[in-house]
């Protein structure tokens, strides 16, 4: 319920609470310096987007949020507690969830059973009462399953719950990972490149969703693309990296216009 | 209500059904052993799988595991002599308790490594545990070393091995019932991702291993009892291999393909070891058995071929027949002319004698012709007989 | 037992302690000449090939056989005692284990791998017990066994031991040994007269026995003498059969280095081992480059076991090759299974660690102290030592 | 996770457990009445006096009573693993014994020898002597090997089926049921004759010990050898370790070569002793070598080469003896296999079948004269009252002995042709031994 309070707050504009920061973030692999002093805050309810060209860090941008990398210098900070360091599954709790550029689901599992892994998350018995088959248990694994039926309708794949994910068409797939990561019931969604390979009719039914993982589950939404006009589309605010550094932030039109953003995506930017 | 009918209902059907295993056997001291040691490779092969097939961590020490908790009952019964005044199955329940934690901490301690090691490197690791445990053991004399150790008092009950499988079943089977189960699959299934999904792998993968090793533990406290003499000898490093054997010809993570594997690998070779023809050993001549390997070899490939190539039901079915007769044919040919030579033409073995090489032999084609195990990672269960194949693994 | 072993420091004797490392370092040798197989098929295929011990079981029964096709049996050798091998024999030997292993090996991979090959790898892991339980197992039938044969000792030329003082005994005791040596030859000198007259050298008359004290008193006193120039001396010594293994093993691993590095098939090799699916996108027959893996590999095991087999001359059962299968797999992870050099590394740090572990005076725990070295590496590098850990990409 | 949550599961299974103990049925082979813990020589029984006159507990089975005119004997051999040299010729041993049995026949009974597989495990070796009993067998003839020999022992004490085992030398498994019996002497009395041999025929007073710390046979057999070495006078100044199928023994040579022993000990199979004579040599180890009766084979010479010559081991009989037994033996042995027994293990397989055969003899004459139907009991008497068997491996003696049999012990010198005769021991020859 508190969820539906949120959701009103965060629809009205007038509060914008700060969900997560990034103050000067840096890594360095040996002597590369995959992400340089990346600084940028997401206000609760934000459909960001994170751009730039091949190599440009963004991947690593998101292994550092959700706990894959540390840091090697700056802080990350969500709802105000900073998380460097943190184990990607302690993120996972405190309510940052991604999905994947190559895609990693549990191939031999259905698809309804991915994101029942994601809602289990929030369970809130024991492992060894499982062993028992308590009826608690019981009890929980069946609403589980109903959460994950109601995610995988949400996400267009009602149909193919019981097919092996491993089975599923790459479009699928990727609607999938988006479905899991939603079970985990995060503030914070970040999706790596959700719209690559699809077509556009594909994409459109992509961006309807992504809407409305913000706005019907009050999520906010961080996402990598490439697609140019799937970005601008759908996110209300940008960054656009290259080179691991921050050349441009801002909403969609500056972007587009940005002399800096242009030069990064020489030639790229035209085909879109 | 209902929940507990059923709940009651499918315990009181295992009790019974243990109780009418022991009734049948009971009279046959033969059998009354195998069945208990049958037992006792599906406690093995089964708490393996939760390691192996359904956690993906590959562990190759069960043996072990099983030899620890052997051991844990055969040195209480030494240092402890008392005890045996104790009602026996009482006192054969409370050893498996005991080795069943002891087991237990043994397996936290080998499933530490698997944090920071995969693969073939935490097989490796697994597989050395093992090797320790039994050098340690060879050269401990306080508890028998290489010289074994009696234990007493000897206690056979098919009751109590068959409860044990049934238990170590049932909490597989109610593990992959519920949620929690989930994330031991998905540990299995990537690693990354399940982290991801806040899953802890640490814990999920040490469980797995307590877990397992705990039931490989009580499995080994009723070994100990049965034999009423255990010794390093008695767990060989090929029996861990044997485990995985099970596990994998099963079908990893399918604990009724665990189940019916362990039942069958550890029938082959006890079934040929009985098999006889008016009470004579069945026995072949060596050209007949090099015969029957060679048109075995060729009708394997065959069948492979026919099973990776031919797409048609008929053309297979004719080509798996043709396989077939073919060999029986190439057996019967080949036979008489190597019954001319010298060096095959003679001899003469018993089929007990090459118990381990049809062993193998059914080991290599099986693999061959069905990669993922007999029942993959299926259950077998009422779904089979329903119009459309569930895919689902669990819940 | 427990009670008994030696405090670990104070059991240590520093006079033996080169010795030990020779020791140890001949017997890694040997390790890493098994374990290079198992790391160039891991390589290349990642797949650990558990039939390896018993590809190395056959080359030792080849070589049995070939001696005894050039008529080293144990009847003849006790009836023609002239007989004796020369390098030729050994190289033919040698040869003959090469080729057959490879041979082995390759049908192995044709007939039990290759089907396997897009499986899951545990699959392809249980087919290799399966091969490995059916060679020990089938062995039984078709190869003697019973009792276990040993290659003839005389097919074997290089006899003896190199002895390479680092410290001599002093005058004093030098001198002590002689005139002890000789009392004692005296001793037995007058024994061995009075021995035509007894009954047997062991059922003696009041005379003999008399005799017999006196000599057993000199040779003590003589063994004393030694012990303890013993003692004072510090010397390597090395068999020199184990000498020419040694250098063969090296010489086969340079000539593997030379192949993998600088040959076009090792170039192949090299590709299929990084990425096999891309190579044989790249125009590499991948299943030649494997073909050829196995059978080098498997050849170089023939090689360790024909050197095991004569140099040593241990009896051959079917189980002959499962220790050092799984010795050699040990040095093989430990070094970076899939590392060339790594095997190379982590046989000899096996033999060493064996050979350390004896001279601490834990003789009997001498494979568990192995395993346990191994398990400690491995905590700290994941990959073996010149393995890198594959870092997943996410 | 909250205690409560943690405790629910854990108490669960306690209650299930009690209720399991509580309504199991309790099995027929209860066990909680079995004499002592018996691990010395000396055991007191409790309980169950037998009619036999051993101090021995007696079976919880049998006896077992012989329908028809079939009497199956049960011989248990490894044909499979480690242990394949020695089963092998085991098995070849008895059926020389049963060839020799003329039709095959004792008086109106037929004789057959039933063969079983234990594939040197010990689990498998009760597996195979189990159906062997189910299968009918009244006697149980094997293991080579003390462990597996031990689990078949576990047979006989619950169906009442008597062993007679083959080259179980462990020396406390004849303490554990009064129908077990072997025609091998224990290591108890093995490694005596070789300390004695040492001390006053080698004039050796400064002895290392070689084991091979997996073989309980070579455990015993150090043990026993350092117990009475030390008891005459000697010393043991160092005991070295290796696993079977050990190839190098450079680092225990090294090591034996700095505590200059007079003599060395390798307890040893001949599989491991042949390669170490071999290296101690070529490390300059110039004292005797001395081993016991696990070094009988050819092969010895083989694979040790010069090294091994002049070495001196325990062994149950000598090939150049004249007793017409081992001539008979050895004669028929190689015409029926074109090859004398590779191991001590043919000699003891005849034996201990013939031996059996010796007794069914009797058995079946005391049934006749009682007129009562024959039964595995008075098998086990029968055998129980051997006295002077003129066996390949000596003359042996069990009545009386707590299935031990009384034997002559020979130290036999390697030689490079063949073994030779050294010197023999009786077991009142023996000093140090209470």
């Amino acid at each position: 319920m508190a969820l539906v309070q949120e959701q009103e707050i965060a629809g009205d504009g007038c509060v914008s609470e700060t969900i997560l920061e990034l103050k000067e973030a840096t890594i360095k692999f040996g002597g590369l310096t995959a992400v340089n002093k990346v600084s940028f805050v997401l206000n609760r309810g934000d459909l960001f987007g994170l751009i730039g060209p091949n190599g440009a860090g963004k991947t690593t941008c998101f292994n550092l949020i959700t706990g894959v990398y540390r840091p090697t210098s700056g802080d990350i900070e969500f709802k105000g507690k900073v998380i460097n360091g943190f184990a990607p599954n302690k993120i996972a709790t405190l309510g940052i969830c991604r999905t994947f550029q190559n895609i990693r689901l549990f191939g031999a599992l259905s698809a309804r059973e991915n994101v029942m892994v994601g809602a289990n998350l929030r369970s809130k018995t024991v492992m060894p009462s499982s062993f028992w088959l308590l009826p608690p248990v019981i009890r929980e694994t069946d609403e589980m399953r109903a959460k994950a039926e109601h995610l995988l309708e949400v996400v267009g794949l009602k149909e193919d719950m019981s097919t092996r994910s491993a089975d599923l068409s790459y479009g699928e797939q990727r609607r999938l990972e988006i479905a899991r990561a939603m079970a985990t019931d995060p503030e914070l969604i970040l999706l790596d490149e959700p719209a690559a390979g699809m077509n556009p009719l594909e994409k459109e039914t992509l961006q309807k969703v992504v809407r409305r993982i913000r706005d019907e589950f009050s999520m906010t939404v961080l996402l990598i693309e490439h697609d140019m006009r799937f970005v601008m589309g759908l996110c209300e605010r940008i960054v656009v990296l290259d080179h691991g550094e921050e050349i441009a932030q801002g909403p969609p039109e500056s972007i587009r216009s940005n002399p800096k953003v242009i030069e990064a995506y020489l030639g790229e930017a035209a085909t879109h | 209500m209902k929940f507990w009918g059923t709940r009651l209902g499918s315990i009181v059907l295992a009790v019974a059904g243990c109780y009418l295993l022991q009734t049948i056997f009971q009279g046959n001291p033969g059998m009354n052993r195998l069945v208990v040691l049958a037992c006792l490779w599906v406690t093995l092969s089964v708490s393996l799988n939760l390691i192996n097939g359904i956690t993906g961590q590959f562990s190759i020490g069960h043996a072990g595991f099983w030899m620890t908790g052997a051991y844990i009952s055969g040195v209480i019964m030494k240092f402890q002599p008392q005890l045996k005044s104790m009602p026996a199955m009482q006192l054969l329940l409370l050893m498996m308790l005991i080795a069943f934690i002891g087991t237990g901490i043994m397996g936290l301690l080998v499933g530490l490594p698997s944090l920071r090691l995969k693969g073939d490197y935490l097989a490796i690791v697994t597989l050395g545990f093992g090797e320790i445990l039994r050098i340690v053991v060879n050269a401990s004399e306080p508890i028998g070393g290489s010289y074994g150790l009696f234990v007493e008092p000897k206690v056979n009950s098919i009751f109590i091995a068959a409860m044990l499988a049934v238990i170590t079943i049932a909490a597989c089977r109610n593990l992959l019932q519920t949620a929690h189960g989930l994330e031991f699959l998905s540990v299995r299934e990537d690693e990354v991702a399940s982290q991801a999904m806040g899953v802890n792998n640490t814990t999920i993968k040490v469980v797995a291993f307590v877990i397992g090793a705990a039931f490989a533990g009580a499995a080994g406290a009723v070994f100990a009892h049965l034999e009423g003499f255990i010794s390093p000898t008695s767990f060989p490093m090929a029996f861990s291999f044997i485990v995985l054997t099970m596990v994998v010809l099963g079908g990893t993570g399918s604990i009724t393909g665990s189940v019916v594997a362990a039942i069958v690998l550890f029938a082959i070779p006890e079934y040929l070891r009985g098999m006889s023809v008016n009470g004579e050993p069945l026995r072949f001549t060596l050209a007949g058995f090099v015969a029957f390997a060679i048109a075995g070899i060729g009708a394997l490939a065959l069948a492979k071929y026919t099973q990776d190539r031919v797409h048609d039901s008929k053309g297979k079915l004719i080509r798996y027949i043709g396989a077939v007769v073919g060999a029986i044919v190439v057996t019967g040919v080949f036979a008489a002319i190597f019954r001319n030579i010298p060096a095959l033409g003679g001899k003469e073995i018993g089929v007990d004698q090459i118990r381990y090489v049809i062993f193998s032999l059914v080991l290599i084609a099986v693999m061959l012709l069905r990669p993922q195990g007999v029942f993959g990672h299926h259950e077998f269960g009422w779904h089979w007989f329903k119009s459309k194949k569930s895919q689902e693994t669990v819940a | 037992m427990i009670g008994e072993w030696t405090p670990l420091i104070a059991g240590l004797e520093f006079s033996i302690l080169p010795q030990q490392l020779a020791n140890g370092i001949l017997l890694g040798s040997i390790y890493a000449l098994i374990a290079l197989g198992y790391t160039m098929v891991y390589g290349v295929l990642r797949l650990i090939n558990f039939a390896h011990g018993e590809v190395f079981m056959l080359g030792a029964y080849t070589a049995l056989l070939v001696s005894w096709k050039l008529g080293f049996t144990q009847e003849n050798v006790a009836q023609h005692p002239d007989i004796n091998g020369s390098i030729l024999t050994l190289v033919l030997l040698l040869f003959c284990s090469m080729a057959v292993c490879g041979i082995v090996g390759v049908v192995i991979e044709l007939l039990a791998y290759r089907p396997m090959r897009n499986q899951p790898r545990i699959a392809a892991l249980i087919t290799a017990i399966g091969v490995s339980l059916f060679l020990q197992y089938s062995g039984q039938l078709f190869l003697p066994n019973s009792p276990p044969p040993s290659i003839n000792q005389k097919v074997n030329p290089i006899q003896g031991a190199t002895n390479i003082p680092l410290r001599k005994a002093s005058a004093e005791t030098l001198n002590n040994v002689s005139t002890t040596t000789a009392a004692y030859e005296a001793a037995k000198a007058a024994f061995d007269a009075q021995l035509p007259n007894e009954e047997s050298r062991f059922q003696l008359s009041p005379t003999g026995q008399a005799l017999k004290e006196t000599m057993d008193e000199a040779n003590r006193a003589r063994t004393d003498a030694e012990a303890t120039a013993n003692s004072e001396r510090v010397e390597i010594i090395l068999p020199n059969g184990q000498i020419v293994m040694f250098f063969s093993a090296i010489a086969l691993m340079v000539g593997l280095h030379f192949l993998v590095n600088h040959t076009k098939i090792g170039r192949g090799m090299r590709a299929a081992s990084h990425d096999f699916d891309t190579a044989s996108l790249m125009g590499i027959n991948v299943n030649r480059i494997v073909t050829f893996t196995f059978f080098i590999g498997s050849a170089l095991a023939g090689a360790g076991a024909m050197m095991n087999a004569t140099f040593l001359g241990t009896p051959l059962t079917t189980f002959y090759g499962v220790v050092p299968g799984v010795k050699a797999f040990v040095a093989a992870v430990l070094g970076g299974i899939g590392n060339i050099r790594g095997a190379l590394l982590g046989g000899l740090l096996m033999g060493l660690a064996e050979a350390l572990v004896a001279w601490a005076g834990y003789a009997n725990m001498r494979d568990a102290i192995a395993f346990l070295i191994l398990i400690f590496v491995l905590l700290f590098k994941p990959g073996g030592l010149l393995g890198s850990a594959a870092v997943e990409k996410v | 996770m909250t205690w409560k949550q943690v405790l629910l599961p854990l108490s669960a299974s306690v209650i299930a457990g009690a209720i399991i103990a509580g309504c199991t049925p309790s099995t027929p082979a209860e066990d909680s009445t079995t004499g002592g813990t018996s691990t010395t020589g000396t055991t007191s029984t409790s309980g169950s006096t037998g009619e036999s006159t051993s101090a021995r507990p007696a079976p919880k089975g049998g006896p077992v009573a012989i329908e028809g005119n079939e009497i199956k004997l049960g011989l248990v051999v490894s044909r499979g693993g480690d242990l394949r040299p020695w089963g092998v010729d085991c098995e070849n041993g008895a059926n020389l014994a049963m060839s020799e049995l003329e039709g095959g026949k004792i008086g109106d009974y037929s004789v057959k020898l039933m063969i079983q597989d234990s594939n040197s495990n010990p689990a498998e070796g009760k597996s195979a002597a189990g159906k062997l009993v189910n299968d009918g067998a009244s006697v149980l003839i094997g293991e080579v090997a003390s462990g597996i020999t031990a689990t078949m022992a576990e047979v006989s004490m619950d169906t009442g089926v008597p062993i007679v085992a083959v080259g179980a030398t462990r020396t406390d498994l004849s303490q554990k049921v009064n129908n077990f019996f072997r025609v091998c002497y224990t290591d108890a009395f093995q490694g005596p004759v070789m300390a004695n041999f040492a001390y006053f025929d080698l004039g050796l007073r400064k002895v290392a010990l070689v084991t091979d710390k997996s073989q309980p046979y070579s455990t015993g057999l150090s043990d026993s050898f350092r117990q009475i070495f030390t008891k005459l006078g000697g010393e043991i100044v160092d005991e070295q370790f290796y696993q079977s199928k050990d190839t190098q023994f450079g680092a225990i040579v090294t090591n034996l070569k700095s505590s200059n022993p007079d003599g060395l000990f390798l307890s040893g199979y001949f599989n491991e002793v042949g390669p170490l004579a071999r290296q101690l040599r070529d490390a300059g180890i110039k004292a005797p070598l001395m081993g016991g009766d696990g070094w009988d084979s050819a092969e010895l010479i083989s694979s040790g080469g010069d090294a091994i010559v002049g070495g001196y081991f325990c062994n149950h009989y000598n090939a150049e003896e004249d007793r017409p037994v081992v001539k008979s033996f050895l004669d028929a042995f190689k015409a029926k296999y074109s090859a004398p027994p590779a191991t001590t293990m043919g000699a003891l397989g005849y034996d201990a079948t013939k031996l059996v055969l010796d007794a069914l003899k009797r058995a079946i004459d005391t049934a006749k004269a009682e007129n009562k139907p024959l039964d595995t009991l008075m098998i086990t008497n029968a055998i129980e009252n051997t006295e002077n068997f003129n066996g390949v491996s000596g003359v042996i003696t069990l009545k009386g002995q707590n299935g031990d049999p009384l034997k002559t012990a020979l130290v036999v010198e390697v030689q490079k042709t063949g073994f030779k005769f050294a010197k023999s021991f009786k077991p009142e020859d023996i000093k140090g031994v209470d």
